[in-house]
């Protein structure tokens, strides 16, 4: 024992289960070991089974590794197994807080296989529900990265918002969080009488609570001190990685899927995409916020031009998409969601793969992590945003 | 607020046709394209699967391309021949797309293909993805193990055709919508409308025979690992019980993932 | 001056009555300031906080603690099992003791001790000492990360509250808490009676600042960040001793509130210079409104709570070396300056 | 017996034994923790002997400081629940003979200096406690204080030097346990800890 005492040639002792951060001293200075810390699965600042295992310098981050698959569904398989009548109201729920962007994802892709012409008054109504779903969105994610920061309150005043939201949503949808209000050649019935003054009004209201967050948290000194410069994500790092959404926005890169492959009609809205140059937690943040003002003038925009008719086409009773592949892309509230349908001209797809955006976000968070405080992790993990669900499928 | 607006950015002039896209990528490498095909407006190029890693380098590092931006990769079953591997890659600048395909050496066996990791660092879990789903090995993958989205000691490859649903392996299924092989969807549309009327009396009747058998086989077969290991530790160090339970559960695998589809479509 | 109420003989009788007056001042003030907490919180968040039990959920804090008795206690088996069960104890202990030294009216207070300020300010950094035994003894690397976060944190922030405090002591010229009251009773500020908060408005600030921070109360809560830590030190413990721990922080509020009264609000008194009724309605009215004093500074953590987001580790060492002791030491320099020269 | 007396006792037994704790125990932070009762027990007898402040003084600076401070390295360091090896190599002979000599020596010095003498217990005020340090004995009072100011910058001085100005020690990458507790390769995803060495297992057994 008397040859490897601790402060001889640098044994670590190895620990119990208290075991701390353990420092050596070697040749007069001082060595770290680091500390290995599993921050999740079940952790309340990965919003759900995301486990990122860290190993720490002090406070300091020096490795991180995402570990993801404990919501794994087999989404993708079951779809194989399901109609396409079904897998709308199954891609409702890997991510719950986009469900209206996902099923509309899935009817877009299938009716381009099938060359279907969606009626007018649909497709500005699927404008309509994606935007509102969008705020509802990033309603959460405003709230949650408060919380995760420490700032309680912000947490409530969007839960107030979505609760409202949520419910003329559901006078029209039937749902509050999986609508499952898209089907293939249209929308499963029109919007129900008073909605749209339900929808104006709240639009209305919106406007105003937004600048309540502004207010709420963007001046806060502490909230600046803990999220200017946190985080920060290069461009050309988030390209590579394919992260898009609010995330990639931040780095200054205005990729959406609205401007640059338009479906449905936002061809004839005016789409504003708020972009940020510094790519921090702080800018994610800032996008987010912006992002809800520039949805409420497209939800305007549907409004005013909202045209008459009929709101789905007559479909045969099958629905079967002609052989052939497709990819589709929507902008969904967390970035780009893809759907890759291979069809073999069957009833259920042959292969259809989903990209969803927070995969590649969570992909891209070593980058971020690594180097940072472990109370910075919180504020970063909490920008970079994500569905777990979304992540695992 | 610094906003970009659709009014003010119309499609960049720089943007090119598929047409012009595969006419490109056929130049430059002619010895990787085998085919392109432009399909509701998207080119998908064939590539010969060890110079994918090339194709998508040149995607990338070409001016008139640009294709900065790693968008996803699909793993697809493409029944006898193997797996397809799907990679999208689109530019930001030129927001023009090409999804590269390529035929994963090895057919059903043992699929192969070079990894695109060194090209686009978001490969990295698509990749991970693939091989989780399809087992198609990417050489030059820093780490394709532990499985990404299964668990670690998962068996199989959820994503091929061949490999059933475990409810169904469990509870017969009378229904036709189980993930079949190539062949088999014509004839099970001609059905009409499979999907909605219930499974007969003799159906379910027969399902519950089949349901008991496969619960006695299965309780046999553990019966007999269980020996084994038991055997195994008395015996000494030369069969550890980690051996021996994946062979036996390989085998059980196996009985009721061969013939997909068969048994339960008629 | 007044002299304690429990001055009494026998000693025995003075001594049973003080253990019990401190018990009870104990664990009224947290259960007071746990309520106000709740529904002050709960208001400033749109919406309502507890309702159910008895009136407006007044009677929700002694249910939890029912409910608290009533749970499995829990000891890891990892854990260090003396030090864990002592833990919640130590963390307890100070509060109870500091209570002894609070003045809560004239007469009001179980005794009067010379150096009351120090012996108050001593004890209540003890506090920390459960916070470093429940973070390594339940063989938790979260816990260990809470203690490690909170001694940093107490050990920065006592230094603050120690040089806030002893400015007031050199304007009073007493360590004694009552003694501290009645000079700051006789205090005029160009004539004009005043309570030492408005000329010591730096130390008023450094004093609450830390406090803040030794009570790990958000912004400072750090320890037990829960987005981070799940709960510090707290992770592992159920029950009883998860409720001795929740009970020192409210009282903490209470006795760290107090002491701000007694030295920078003018204690017992509204304001310097207008007396109190002799008698027992002086008392009473001096009781009524040292705890109305208690109870806004206690809001106002409360608001603060509401309101800011969590600081960061680095940030909060950096407010502390660089910012509030230096401020603390020009503020001990300023204040005995002026106390010589008027 | 007079209760002074009897008070004096009992803390001096209890301090007395938290003291043989400290040095006795196998688990360091348990000789932490006792080191606080020791602490608490000197505390008390300065009380019963009257001096109020000094006790509250050791009270805030010895316990809320200086102790919190060790438990802080401690855990900060290498702090494991259970024994740990001890890690003394001047085994238990020379403490001990250091202890007794410092013992003997102050047994000597209040015996040559009050031998005899009976001192009536009572309570100094911190006035006069004051009066004392800032009046009489202002010029030594100041004098410490300064050099005390000094070591502190001292300190902060050779702190920053080894953090950023002075080069850094290297570890050296000939030696085993060098390679051992580097972090393994990042790329091999994920990792586990690497097994202890037979070596590190024999310490913690």
């Amino acid at each position: 024992m008397s040859e490897t005492l601790p402060h001889e040639g640098g044994v670590i002792l190895p620990g119990g289960p208290g075991e701390a951060m353990s420092v050596e001293i070697r040749d007069g200075g001082l060595v770290t070991q680091e500390m290995n810390l599993n921050i999740g699965p079940q952790h309340p600042a990965t919003h759900g089974v995301l486990r990122v295992v860290i190993d720490l310098d002090g406070e300091v981050i020096v490795r991180a590794r995402p570990v993801i698959g404990y919501m794994h569904r087999g989404f993708e398989k079951l779809a194989e197994a399901r109609d396409y009548r079904q897998i709308i109201a199954l891609v409702n729920r890997h991510d719950w807080l986009s469900a209206f962007c996902n099923e509309l994802g899935v009817a877009l892709a299938v009716e381009r296989l099938m060359e279907l012409e969606v009626p007018e008054r649909a497709q500005w109504i699927r404008v309509l529900m994606s935007e509102w779903n969008r705020i509802l969105n990033h309603l959460m994610f405003i709230g949650s990265f408060g919380l995760e920061l420490g700032a309680i309150t912000p947490v409530f005043f969007s839960f107030r918002e979505r609760e409202d939201i949520q419910s003329f949503l559901e006078s029209a949808t039937g749902g509050r969080l999986h609508f499952t209000y898209t089907r293939v050649g249209g929308l499963k019935e029109d919007l129900p009488a008073g909605f749209l003054d339900a929808s104006r009004q709240m639009a209305a209201t919106m406007r105003s609570r937004n600048d309540e967050y502004r207010q709420l948290l963007l001046g806060n000194e502490i909230f600046q001190a803990r999220t200017k410069g946190v985080g920060a994500l290069a461009p050309d790092v988030a390209v590579d990685y394919g992260v898009t959404g609010p995330t990639l926005h931040a780095t200054g890169v205005a990729e959406d899927v609205r401007l640059s492959e338009p479906y449905c009609v936002y061809d004839e809205l005016d789409v504003k995409v708020p972009v940020r140059t510094n790519g921090d937690s702080y800018d994610r943040f800032v996008v987010l916020l912006d992002r809800i003002d520039a949805s409420l003038d497209l939800i305007e925009q549907v409004h005013e031009g909202l045209p008459a008719g009929p709101v789905n086409r007559k479909m045969p009773k099958t629905v079967k998409a002609p052989e052939g592949a497709t990819y589709v892309r929507t902008e969904n509230p967390l970035g780009q969601g893809g759907y890759y349908l291979v069809s073999d001209g069957g009833k259920t797809p042959w292969r259809m793969r989903m990209r969803t955006p927070s995969f590649s976000n969570i992909q891209m968070v070593p980058e971020l992590l690594e180097g940072s405080l472990l109370s910075d992790m919180i504020a970063i993990l909490g920008s970079v945003y994500f569905v777990v669900g979304d992540v695992d499928r | 607020m610094p906003t970009v607006r659709s009014s003010e950015t119309s499609p960049p002039a720089t943007r090119l046709a598929p047409e012009a896209i595969a006419a490109l990528l056929a130049e430059r490498l002619p010895e990787a394209v085998t085919a392109t095909t432009v399909a509701h407006g998207q080119l998908t190029v064939d590539v010969v699967p060890e110079h994918l890693p090339r194709a998508a380098a040149l995607c990338k590092r070409e001016k008139a391309l640009a294709m900065d931006f790693f968008d996803m990769m699909a793993g697809v079953d493409a029944g006898e021949d193997g797996f397809h591997v799907v990679t999208r890659l689109y530019s930001t600048r030129h927001r023009h797309a090409v999804l590269l395909r390529a035929l994963a050496e090895g057919g059903r066996e043992a699929p192969r293909l070079p990894s695109l990791t060194g090209v686009y660092r978001g490969a990295n879990w698509h990749e991970r993805e693939a091989y989780d789903m399809y087992g198609i090995v990417f050489d030059g993958h820093p780490g394709l193990e532990p499985r990404i989205l299964t668990v670690e000691n998962f068996e199989g490859w959820p994503l091929r055709k061949d490999f059933l649903l475990t409810t169904r392996e469990i509870k017969p299924w009378p229904g036709e919508k189980v993930p079949k092989a190539k062949e088999e969807p014509a004839k099970a549309d001609a059905g009409g409308e499979p999907a909605d009327d219930g499974p007969s009396e003799e159906e379910k009747a027969a399902a519950k025979k089949a349901k008991a058998e496969r619960a006695k086989q299965k309780a046999a077969e553990m019966r007999a690992k269980k020996r084994a290991q038991r055997e195994a530790e008395a015996g000494g160090a030369q069969g550890s019980p980690g051996e021996a339970a994946p062979e036996a559960g390989g085998e059980g695998r196996g009985g009721g993932g061969d013939e997909p589809g068969k048994g339960e479509g008629a | 001056m007044a002299t304690s109420v429990f001055a009494l003989e026998p000693l025995w009788l003075a001594l049973l009555l003080q253990a019990l007056a401190a018990l009870l001042l104990f664990l009224i003030g947290a259960v007071v300031v746990g309520y106000l907490e709740h529904k002050v919180l709960a208001h400033m968040q749109d919406r309502l906080g507890p309702m159910e039990a008895i009136w407006h959920g007044i009677g929700q804090l002694p249910a939890d603690g029912l409910k608290f008795l009533q749970k499995e206690d829990i000891i890891p088996t990892a854990a260090d099992r003396w030090v864990f069960a002592l833990a919640p104890a130590v963390a307890v202990v100070p509060g109870v003791v500091v209570i002894a030294v609070l003045p809560f009216g004239p007469g009001l207070w179980l005794t009067d001790l010379d150096a009351g300020i120090f012996f108050a300010l001593a004890a209540s950094g003890v506090t920390v000492l459960g916070t470093l035994m429940a973070g390594w003894s339940s063989a938790n690397k979260f816990s260990l990360m809470g203690g490690l976060r909170g001694a940093a944190q107490l050990i920065s922030y006592e230094l603050p509250l120690v040089l806030a405090a002893a400015a007031i002591v050199i304007q009073a010229g007493t360590l004694s808490l009552p003694g501290i009251v009645e000079a700051q009773h006789g205090f005029t500020l160009f004539g004009v009676p005043m309570i030492y908060g408005i000329p010591h408005i730096i130390g008023l600030g450094l004093f609450f600042v830390a406090a803040l921070a030794e009570l790990s109360r958000p912004p400072f809560d750090m320890p037990i960040a829960d987005s981070e830590l799940i709960a510090g030190h707290m992770t592992e413990y159920t029950g009883m001793r998860y409720a001795f721990f929740m009970l020192s922080e409210y009282a903490g509020m209470v006795i760290l509130s107090a002491l701000a009264t007694v030295l920078f609000l003018g204690g017992w008194y509204p304001w310097p210079g207008v007396g109190l009724p002799e008698g027992a309605a002086g008392m009473v009215l001096g009781f009524v409104i040292t705890f109305a004093k208690i109870l806004v500074l206690s809001a106002i953590m409360v608001w603060l709570r509401a309101t800011f987001p969590r600081m960061r580790e680095d940030q909060l060492q950096r407010l502390s070396w660089s910012v509030l002791i230096p401020l603390g030491l020009l503020n001990i320099v300023l204040v005995a300056t002026a106390k010589v020269w008027f | 017996m007079s209760v002074p007396e009897v008070v004096m006792l009992a803390t001096g037994v209890v301090g007395g034994a938290a003291a043989l704790l400290v040095v006795t125990s196998r688990n360091v932070v348990h000789s932490a923790l006792y080191l606080v009762v020791a602490l608490l027990a000197v505390a008390g007898v300065f009380l019963v002997l009257g001096a109020e402040f000094v006790a509250w003084a050791q009270v805030l600076v010895y316990v809320g400081a200086v102790v919190v401070l060790l438990l802080f390295g401690l855990m900060l360091t290498r702090a494991p629940i259970g024994p740990t090896g001890q890690g003394n190599e001047l085994g238990k002979a020379m403490p001990l003979a250091v202890a007794l000599a410092v013992f003997a020596g102050l047994v000597a010095l209040i015996v040559t200096s009050y031998g005899g003498e009976v001192i009536a217990l009572e309570h100094v005020p911190p006035a006069a406690l004051g009066e004392v340090l800032y009046v009489a004995w202002a010029l030594p009072f100041m004098t410490l204080g300064f050099l005390l100011t000094l070591a502190l910058i001292g300190a902060v001085v050779i702190a920053r030097r080894e953090e950023g100005e002075g080069p850094l020690p290297e570890p050296d990458p000939d030696e085993p346990e060098a390679a051992e507790a580097s972090p393994p390769d990042s790329s091999s995803w994920p990792q586990r800890q690497p097994e202890p060495t037979p070596d590190e297992r024999e310490v913690s057994a």
